[in-house]
């Protein structure tokens, strides 16, 4: 059977499937339904330095192949985390990524010092998320703003760091050369689009926060097509997600450069996914005599 | 402990103008099934949410759910045939708290359904129905079999009681004797029944609905806000409920 | 029945619903499956100073609920659709809108000047193509860029014009707002979101092109949002397209801010899409009792 | 003049361990039908895009296709059972030029189905049919019934002539007398055939393959690079084919 271990800023991983931040909470659910050790990792839901409860609900919309989310980083804030969530986390035979949200820099810095001290295997900075007002994505819009936090985090940090791009950019290359410049040891794209359903009978948005992120198979192509351009634009390793729902996906993904990938949406239709990904990841190496999964990683033959 | 599994559909008819029953061959979920859990259903390749559909009854090994088509996923499930495999998730959620003792269902529209299960659950249980209209009325005589004392009310008049469940449930609460009453339906007859049942200090519980993602607690999209000694919360539909103490749900 | 005239930018609308630039050709196919005098008007294909080939072949990907496209602006030549697509298109007894890209600023407005010459009803400026080396999106992604080619495109006009945004952008509202600045009688949006499927197998791009323009299904809610955002930024007419499939999506896009709406990709799937749609927002008009279908335009109730 | 119609699937078999046939009922598709159209078919609601097939023969209100499963699309029509329907948008594109005298059809793997409706139709006709190998061979019998010469021939040589189709296409164009050479089958060999009826001065037809949108002529995506009177030209498949003259299109 291939080999599946990829060294991934550093941090060993023993498969290149992770679980996307926000659709796995903090595993103890999912934990129920199948061995999470099988897992390359974890990312946990998005924290904050103080719990939040997020936005009021509805927080979801379906749309064609996708959905809507408005959560808003409910969470019950980095101690808690620490202390009720972690210890849980460390036992499950996998790596544990911490995914950090600040309003100002200084709260992803105090964040990501006490994460490392907690003993996280890597921190994913999220400038990207479309449902909060101050700070995500507000800090991943801009090369400077990007930037800035990374060097921040990255100095609080002991741990490696990867930064979370959002797609809602005219430009994803610039900003990762940005956050690359700025000392990131990885990059994580792509978060979610920003996107709006209508009751047309009510006439209210679906969501209660009127506008929320799309992800899930709908944003697979825009995915590919941007960790491609950013494959081409930085050295530092990808954990490219989007969409992903098969193994042929996520082949599909690493070939555009991802050296591993995430997956959160698809969990939503088939709990096991991130396993069938894993799976068809290894059948794809076997017919293929591809023995490390490594090999394939950004290498799609251009046209 | 949730399973995923392929259900074998035995039976599929309509009750009503929107309201129709499948009978499902399942033993993985009709075994663990408890009142007021609900099953997550992938509803063919077109629907990419999976949806909610709370356990009706569950008898041995076959499970029956009672559900309202009312978009392309019930509609969906509305046209399976005998002999198809529906992808199931479940039996998710917590269900109600039976304890000893009557209680007292009250159950408005496509809430009415998943009391059912739990009138054959409990020790003893009376009923109030409430449907808008006559032809809306569905389980009544699945609900007299089980039930002791059963009220049905409609919004029109046009069938049983006229007006809502209020009066009802208000008289059946002074005659006491209720271990605990049971809710389900639209949020405003729930905020209702949890405001009577205040006054009569009687112990409610209310099944919520909220729109889901997983369907079994990690991503937090179907959140219910409540208060727990005084602190604010958001606690999973899905999880922690879909049956939450009517006097912690912040209405 | 329902009034579904519209007055759009000036011109005279019997339904607000066109089918798409580019999915439609110039009229004559679906011209022989149903009568396209039940179009509120006809968007031709994307045409050219100088005729254009386009790109090889694959030109198409599919995608969950989308498709990528890379043709690349195929067009015989403004000139020639004059002489020999124009005559044909005039009896049709819809309006035809004539889709316009150039490489430079000056192109766009030669090709502005000989078409209002030609008499057709509406131009459309197509500053987001994503297939094309030359101008394109290029002009799409800047304020200043598409603010010259709309003044250069209004000076050379005589016929209202309306500006083709597309999704690429980190800001939309912002590019909306230039061109209305700079004499926009309309906006249409969006134009493709920049996609990439690879072929496993092959490990090359199913498009020749390597990248293409995301169309579709899948693209919608990111649609519904982009339309509700250059709504609440500027006080010009919107032209609302991006996977609208059925009545209820068109409704839903107008609820969010669009006077008429574009049907493109659908007709794919169903040759009658653009018929159907119409008749779906009828229904929808009767039922809710509404008179006019310019009353429910960016009636979207915030929550 | 293209429709859009159901049709009633009559029967779906396997023809080997890729191909299935399917016969399906429809008037409105099969009277019109031409040797070398095709349908374009819905494919559920999980595939967004039609898929393009040929029309294998049209007899009657009855059509036939020969398909081969290659991904989603294709897995979803071999699933299709006796009685369901299909979404048909029909019958497509220009189709073969047939005039009097005999032909030689040169098919290569799937794309040997396409020729069979031009067999039947052809005032007389022999055909070069090659496979991979011999578990690959399919419609022998109906192309043996329907001609007059049929030279199977196999890559590997595990049934009939040891090779590609080149070699007995040139004996027999050698033997003369050929109205014309009607091809289908994966590009190289078209190429290849192509290039032999023109060292024998023999008028060809080549079936193009190509990605689609439409399927009607109106998005451009299934272009084919053609020169037609010296002039660089990009023509559409679906509309402008699938049948091209050999010596117009750029290989
Ligand atoms: C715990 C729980 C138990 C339920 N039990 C039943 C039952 O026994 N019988 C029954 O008829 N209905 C029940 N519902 C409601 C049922 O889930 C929705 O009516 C159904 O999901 C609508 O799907 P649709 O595709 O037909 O409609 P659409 O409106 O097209 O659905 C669009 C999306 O919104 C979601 N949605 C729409 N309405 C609701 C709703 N009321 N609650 C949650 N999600 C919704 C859908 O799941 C889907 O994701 C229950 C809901 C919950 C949360
Ligand atoms: C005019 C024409 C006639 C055809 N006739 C036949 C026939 O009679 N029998 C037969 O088996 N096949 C035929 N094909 C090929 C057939 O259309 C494809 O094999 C089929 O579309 C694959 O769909 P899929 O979902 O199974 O594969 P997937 O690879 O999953 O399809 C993905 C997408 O690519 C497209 N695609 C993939 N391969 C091809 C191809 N070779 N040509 C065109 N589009 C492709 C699909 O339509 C779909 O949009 C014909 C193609 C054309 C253009
Ligand atoms: C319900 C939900 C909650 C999410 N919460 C977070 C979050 O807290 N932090 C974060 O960085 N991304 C969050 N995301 C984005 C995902 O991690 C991921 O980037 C995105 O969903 C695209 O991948 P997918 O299509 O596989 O889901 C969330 C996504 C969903 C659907
Ligand atoms: C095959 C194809 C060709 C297109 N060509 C053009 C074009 O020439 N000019 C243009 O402005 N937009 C073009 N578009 C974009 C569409 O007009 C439309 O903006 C987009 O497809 C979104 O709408 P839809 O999802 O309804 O198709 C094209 C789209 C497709 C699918
Ligand atoms: S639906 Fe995911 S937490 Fe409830
Ligand atoms: S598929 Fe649209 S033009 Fe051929």
């Amino acid at each position: 059977m291939a080999d599946l271990n990829v060294t991934f800023a550093g941090v060993p991983f023993k498969t290149p499937v992770v679980v996307a931040s926000g659709t796995f909470g903090f595993g103890r659910e999912y934990g129920e339904i199948f061995d999470l050790s099988r897992l390359g990792g974890i990312c946990v839901k998005g924290l904050t330095l103080r719990p939040r409860l997020g936005n009021p609900p509805p927080r979801i919309a379906e749309t064609p192949m996708g959905i809507l989310n408005s959560v808003g980083l409910q969470n019950p804030g980095v101690d808690r985390f620490i202390e009720e969530e972690l210890p849980y986390l460390k036992t499950l035979g996998t790596n544990i990524i911490a995914n950090i949200s600040g309003e100002t820099v200084e709260e992803y810095a105090e964040m990501a010092e006490k994460l490392s001290d907690a003993g996280v295997d890597l921190i994913e900075v999220n400038i990207s998320c479309p449902n909060v007002k101050a700070g995500g994505a507000a800090f991943g819009t801009s090369c400077d703003a990007a930037a800035s936090v990374t060097r921040a985090v990255k100095r609080a940090a002991r741990v490696p760091v990867m930064v979370k791009l959002t797609p809602n950019v005219t430009d994803i290359a610039e900003i990762a050369r940005a956050v690359e410049d700025a000392g990131a040891d990885a990059v994580s794209l792509i978060n979610t689009l920003l996107g709006m359903r209508i009751d047309i009978n009510t006439r209210r948005p679906v969501l209660k926060n009127n506008t929320g992120g799309l992800s899930g198979p709908a944003v697979f192509p825009v995915a590919v097509r941007m960790v491609w351009q950013v494959r081409r634009a930085v050295k530092i390793p990808i954990c490219g997600m989007g969409g992903i729902s098969t193994g042929e996906d996520a082949v599909e993904m690493m070939l555009a450069g991802a050296d591993i990938v995430a997956v959160g949406t698809a969990l939503f239709r088939d709990p096991f996914a991130a396993i069938r990904v894993t799976e068809g990841i290894v059948r794809y190496l076997d017919e293929h005599q591809i023995e490390n999964v490594t090999e394939i990683t950004g290498k799609v033959l251009l046209n | 402990m949730p399973v995923l599994t392929l259900a074998a559909v035995r039976d599929v008819r309509q009750l009503s103008a929107s309201v129709w029953k499948m009978t499902l061959y399942s033993p993985e979920l009709a075994r663990p099934a408890k009142p007021g859990q609900f099953v997550h259903i992938k509803c063919g390749e077109g629907n990419f949410l999976r949806r909610p559909i709370s356990v009706c009854n569950a008898q041995g090994d076959t499970l029956t759910l009672v559900f309202e088509r009312k978009g392309a996923g019930t509609r969906y499930l509305s046209e399976r045939r005998a002999g198809e495999k529906l992808d199931i998730l479940g039996p998710l959620g917590n269900g109600f708290e039976l304890r000893k003792g009557r209680y007292l269902l009250v159950g408005g529209g496509i809430g009415v359904p998943p009391l059912l299960y739990a009138a054959k659950s409990a020790e003893s249980a009376d009923a109030v129905l409430g449907f808008r209209t006559k032809d809306a009325v569905i389980l009544e005589d699945e609900f007299r079999a089980a039930c002791g004392e059963v009220t049905v009310a409609t919004d029109d008049g046009s069938y049983g009681t006229y007006g809502t469940i209020a009066a009802p449930l208000r008289e059946m609460l002074a005659s006491g004797g209720y271990a605990g009453v049971l809710a389900c339906g639209p949020r405003a007859m729930l905020r209702a029944v949890a405001e009577i049942c205040a006054e009569h200090s009687v112990p409610c519980q209310v099944s919520m609905e909220e729109r889901m993602g997983c369907g079994v607690g990690a991503c937090l999209v179907c959140a219910c806000k409540t208060r727990e000694g005084g602190a604010r919360a958001m606690r999973r539909v899905c999880k922690d409920g879909p049956v939450f103490w009517a006097e912690e749900v912040c209405w």
